[in-house]
């Protein structure tokens, strides 16, 4: 028995999840209709995939929201987990699963996926036989995607970083690197299967003053970790940063160190997808304005001719979204891609030029650590500072990086921390930005930049 | 009660990590003139009474943004006499229902499993003014 | 008595309108306040105004309307007219409005101004205080406009072609220009007095399937009908086309060649600016993908940096808007714009050539007509199919011009009929479209395009 | 009645100029075998009238998008029976009353003034086969 599947088998007879059958499972993936594997709707279409997000505690509840979803002609389900799920603790989400059962109210933000299990849930995504994208935020998702790929959920969200240092306090990192190494391998398993399982980062990471420079590094990293293990479809990702002009950037230069990274480990044969968010940090507490705000995300994704889309609803601001609502605002972004048409190419030599200098400079301190093994080296990276996010609620951050907006709200790096930027980067970086000396003017105004989108 | 400088203790709920609100909350209560323990983030009720009890704070001032608070609060009741904590002031707030709800409805539940004090979608300032003035109520009583 | 002096007395003593005292006009106007003046408003601010369409038949109504607006913050009132007023048919405007009144019923799609007075709308226009544009579709606007300016409207929408050729049957053309040009003399001697009055061209025409050459050459020219009569302040615009790069190029082009004719007759010391009309074709049925099609034409506004835009409602399929669903279009636009940072600088060299070559060949051949002044020229050039406007009603307009719209939604010229652009242009045009031999496919081609924004 | 190609007058009432859906009616009636006078937009009644007189037609179709065809259509009844058009059939569509109103309210009130077909934001393929399908009937009676 090799030491994966010994793992395997610990992770899986787990008292609160179905006994796996992994000869069916596999049986099952082999034969799976294409239907489900994004990684071939990627493939056979030119046009941005809608996906929203959702997830509700129980099954009744779940088929009614893709029966929703499917009326509004979607192109990619979403399964999103609740929290308990999220950080393992499987014993409180049964107990609120059942309170939601007997009480008709949702005492979950999400989907129990293994509480529910893949023999239950596998007849919801086979029934629509739409991909399906897990979305979750969990540092050890072992099981969890055990049971999702078991299920039909043939698009995996997430990666070590991405998923811990926004979503978690104390979850020790290494770890998380260590889970997710097997995520991937399972995943580059089946992948062998039939179409390739995709993989996807989540760029948005805390929604919150993230300067590209960081988002990007952190998506490069979790491609080249997946890559590794033998992934052959990923996508990069990231969120509207509040400036066109730093999405239309971010977009040609991920697209682009996505490509040369990618080749430089020897993975030119991967299939890379950019995925755009919409708007994730806080929004208007108006309705009417969330609906402006999410079509105008929508736009700026076609601009920056994103593979996929994720959209958010007019109910954001207050919680999770009805069905209906859901739906709607899946069908507005469906039509708006529809009739937005004649689609210029849009470039900033500077700006680009800046952005790729920071992140191969980034990089290039990764790769550099003296550590042996990739994931050791961001490891070390995020610990000493060399990468670090903005509002991480992670005891491992290194919080010294601070941003703020300039005048056309673009993010800008006033506080470089130990990030190892050039001077000349970071001299263009505040360039843009003319600081007050007085401290609590700063504060007001990163105050002002998280609310940015309030009316 | 005395006029000495007020303490609080301060963290987010339960599997909870919205931390930025959390951050906000840290500043503006030390701009206001309190002491404040911050918690932080994914904070369990146990923590909080044992920090309230540790620092003999005045306040326990909770944030949850994720719905799931309910889950958590029911055995506030319980511990709040277990612990003789009556002269502590209970606040809750931030995003208390998953899904949206009313105020009308959530407050009296809230108030019901033992908060003085419920600020469900309500801006941070005026939930801190009305703290204020709540606490300035209960010295001149 | 000048001759305009006379004209002026025969005009304005009317059964059915105000009896005129221009002494007491001019002293209104002389010392009017600044932000009745979009002009000035113009020169103070470099955001995009906003500004809605909107008209009722009742004062009381009309007074309604406003107060929503300004609650929405609006930056432009409009006063829409109604098609009676617009075929110069007071009797049956004042039937209509009496109606109305006793009805509580709208039995007008407007305002009727002139049967109101000027006396009576001013009240109204002094009393918000916000700058009041006039829209209208009127071939013989003298009335009107005399009507207008005496209540303190200072932006006169409209123009002889613009305001002819897609809402009249019969109305003679040559008689249109003698009647406007009546009009740019009264604004450019009221533009004497105080800040100038502003003058704006009607670019959607048909808002059908008009190619971008023709609308700007047709903004040129009644940009320089009207300066030539003195006027200093004039707007030119557009309406989306369907296609963003559409959008950007003509708006490129039509700044560019705005300047370049306005200098040419050496007026360059007047004001030119962009205005851009939200889609102006038909509506889907649907009202929440009308809002994300109104949204989109916001992003589009911004993207394009007109200094103006104008907003429709989600009940445009359906009919006139009630008052609240148009504010609420005009606080979402708002909305939007302020959200809206980062705009990056667009163009298309290809296009951007291609355009202004059309352009300067069909000015040239309206400048090289035989007659003696310009009004005269570009009479004759509409009457001998130089320019031709796609599904014109008027009987003088050529209808030999067909469109199509292109894989991108480029609306390109199929059939130039009298049209004088090189063979080059042409075949530019006609490279981006494969036609098929079938008409009937033509004809079908060409309802969907129609149709192109419903879902 | 006989088999013989139907004649239609067609047109925009009023001071009316939308012309886009007027051109699409024209090709459409032609399409289905109609002989077809269209008088284009910004027509008045009495014009509608003259025509169906003069060319003896068997069907007046009247377009109206701008919202203003009631103001034009209260004399129709009178107008009808003064020249005995019994035997033609009315029709009107597009967009019939300023602002947004119900199909309910607007059909009957138009049946009223004398209208057998009313289509009110019906589309045109919708319409005329409801037309045909109504001569149909007519015949077999
Ligand atoms: C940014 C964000 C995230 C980031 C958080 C990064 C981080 N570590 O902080 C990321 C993307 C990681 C995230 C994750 C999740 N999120 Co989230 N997130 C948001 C979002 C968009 C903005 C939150 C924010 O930062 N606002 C800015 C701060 C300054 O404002 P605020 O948090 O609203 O707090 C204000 C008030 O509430 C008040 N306040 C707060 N506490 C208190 C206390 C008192 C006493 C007073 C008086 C006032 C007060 O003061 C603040 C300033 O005015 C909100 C939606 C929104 N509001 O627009 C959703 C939202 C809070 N998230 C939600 C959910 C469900 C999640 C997830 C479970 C699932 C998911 N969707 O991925 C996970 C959570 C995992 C977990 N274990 O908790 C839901 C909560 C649902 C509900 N209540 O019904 C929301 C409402 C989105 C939604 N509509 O679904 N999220
Ligand atoms: C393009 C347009 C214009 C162009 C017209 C160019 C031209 N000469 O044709 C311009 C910009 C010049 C214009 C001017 C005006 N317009 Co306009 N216009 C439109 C718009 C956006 C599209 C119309 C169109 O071409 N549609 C495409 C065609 C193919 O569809 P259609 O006309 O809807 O017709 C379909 C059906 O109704 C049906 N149909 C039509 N007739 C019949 C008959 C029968 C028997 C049947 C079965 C079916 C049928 O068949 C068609 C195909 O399905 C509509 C709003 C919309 N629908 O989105 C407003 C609209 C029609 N206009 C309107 C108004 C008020 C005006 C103006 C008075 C004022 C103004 N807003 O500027 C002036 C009119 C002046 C006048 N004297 O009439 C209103 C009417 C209001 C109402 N009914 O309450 C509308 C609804 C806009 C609005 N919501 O305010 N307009």
């Amino acid at each position: 028995m090799t030491l994966l599947k010994r793992e395997r088998d610990i992770i899986t007879h787990n008292e609160y999840a179905d006994r796996f059958d992994f000869d069916e499972i596999r049986e099952f993936i082999t034969n799976a209709p294409k239907e489900l594997f994004i990684s071939h709707t990627f493939k056979h279409s030119n046009k941005t995939l809608v996906q929203p997000r959702g997830g509700f505690p129980t099954y009744n509840k779940m088929f009614a929201l893709y029966h929703e979803f499917q009326k509004a002609n979607i192109d990619v389900m979403p399964l999103t987990v609740d929290s308990h799920t999220r950080l393992n603790d499987y014993a409180s989400a049964k107990k609120m699963l059942m309170l939601s059962e007997e009480n008709e109210v949702d005492m979950l933000n999400g989907y129990p996926l293994v509480t529910h299990g893949y023999r239950t849930t596998r007849k919801m995504i086979t029934h629509f036989n739409t991909p399906v994208s897990l979305r979750h935020g969990t540092p050890d998702a072992r099981l969890l995607i055990e049971t999702a790929l078991a299920s039909g959920i043939f698009e995996i969200e997430g990666g070590p970083i991405t998923y811990l240092l926004p979503y978690s306090k104390n979850f020790p990192l290494d770890k998380a690197f260590l889970y997710w190494k097997y995520v991937e391998k399972i995943c580059a398993e089946y992948s062998t299967l039939n179409e390739p399982i995709n993989r996807e980062s989540f760029g948005p990471l805390t929604a919150t003053l993230v300067p590209p420079c960081i988002t990007i590094v952190i998506q490069l990293l979790e491609m080249l970790l997946s890559l590794e293990e033998g992934v052959k479809s990923f996508s990069v990702s990231f969120a509207q940063h509040g400036s066109v002009m730093q999405d239309i950037v971010s977009a040609n230069v991920l697209r682009k160190t996505a490509n040369y990274y990618a080749q430089k480990i020897g993975c030119s044969d991967a299939t890379i997808n950019i995925v755009y968010h919409q708007w994730m940090g806080a929004f208007p507490r108006n309705k009417e304005l969330s609906d402006s705000l999410i079509n105008t995300s929508t736009v700026i994704a076609a601009l920056v001719r994103a593979d996929k889309i994720i959209v958010k609803t007019r109910d954001e601001a207050f919680g999770i979204p009805t069905m209906q609502c859901n739906a709607q605002s899946v069908a507005n972004t469906k039509y708006t891609l529809q009739v937005l048409n004649g689609l210029p190419n849009i470039s900033d030599a500077a700006e680009e030029e800046n952005l790729e200098a920071e992140i191969h400079s980034i990089m290039e301190a990764v790769l550099n650590d003296s550590a042996d093994t990739l994931w050791r080296k961001a490891f070390n990276s995020i610990k000493n500072g060399i990468i670090d996010v903005p509002f991480s609620p992670h005891i491992i951050n290194h919080n010294a990086v601070i941003t703020i907006r300039d005048a056309q709200s673009n993010i800008r790096i006033i506080e470089k921390g130990k990030l190892p930027i050039s001077e000349k980067c970071f001299a263009f970086e505040r360039s843009h930005v003319s600081l007050s000396d007085d401290k609590t003017a700063v504060i007001n105004k990163i105050i002002c930049d998280i609310g940015v989108m309030h009316e | 009660m005395t006029d000495r400088i007020k303490k609080v203790v301060t963290g987010v709920v339960g599997n909870d990590i919205h931390v930025v609100a959390n951050r906000l909350i840290d500043i503006s209560l030390q701009a206001r003139g309190y002491e404040v323990f911050n918690l932080g983030v994914n904070t369990y009720l146990e923590e909080f009474i044992d920090a309230v009890i540790e620092t003999d704070a005045d306040i326990l001032l909770i944030s949850s943004l994720n719905g799931e608070a309910e889950g958590w609060c029911r055995d506030l009741q319980f511990l709040r006499s277990e612990y003789q904590l009556k002269d502590v002031v209970f606040v809750i707030g931030g995003n208390l229902a998953v899904g949206e709800a009313k105020c009308e409805d959530i407050v009296p539940k809230y108030k019901a499993y033992g908060f003085d004090l419920v600020f469900h979608q309500i801006d941070l300032n005026t939930g801190l003014d009305t703290l204020e003035a709540f606490m300035q109520d209960r010295i001149t009583k």
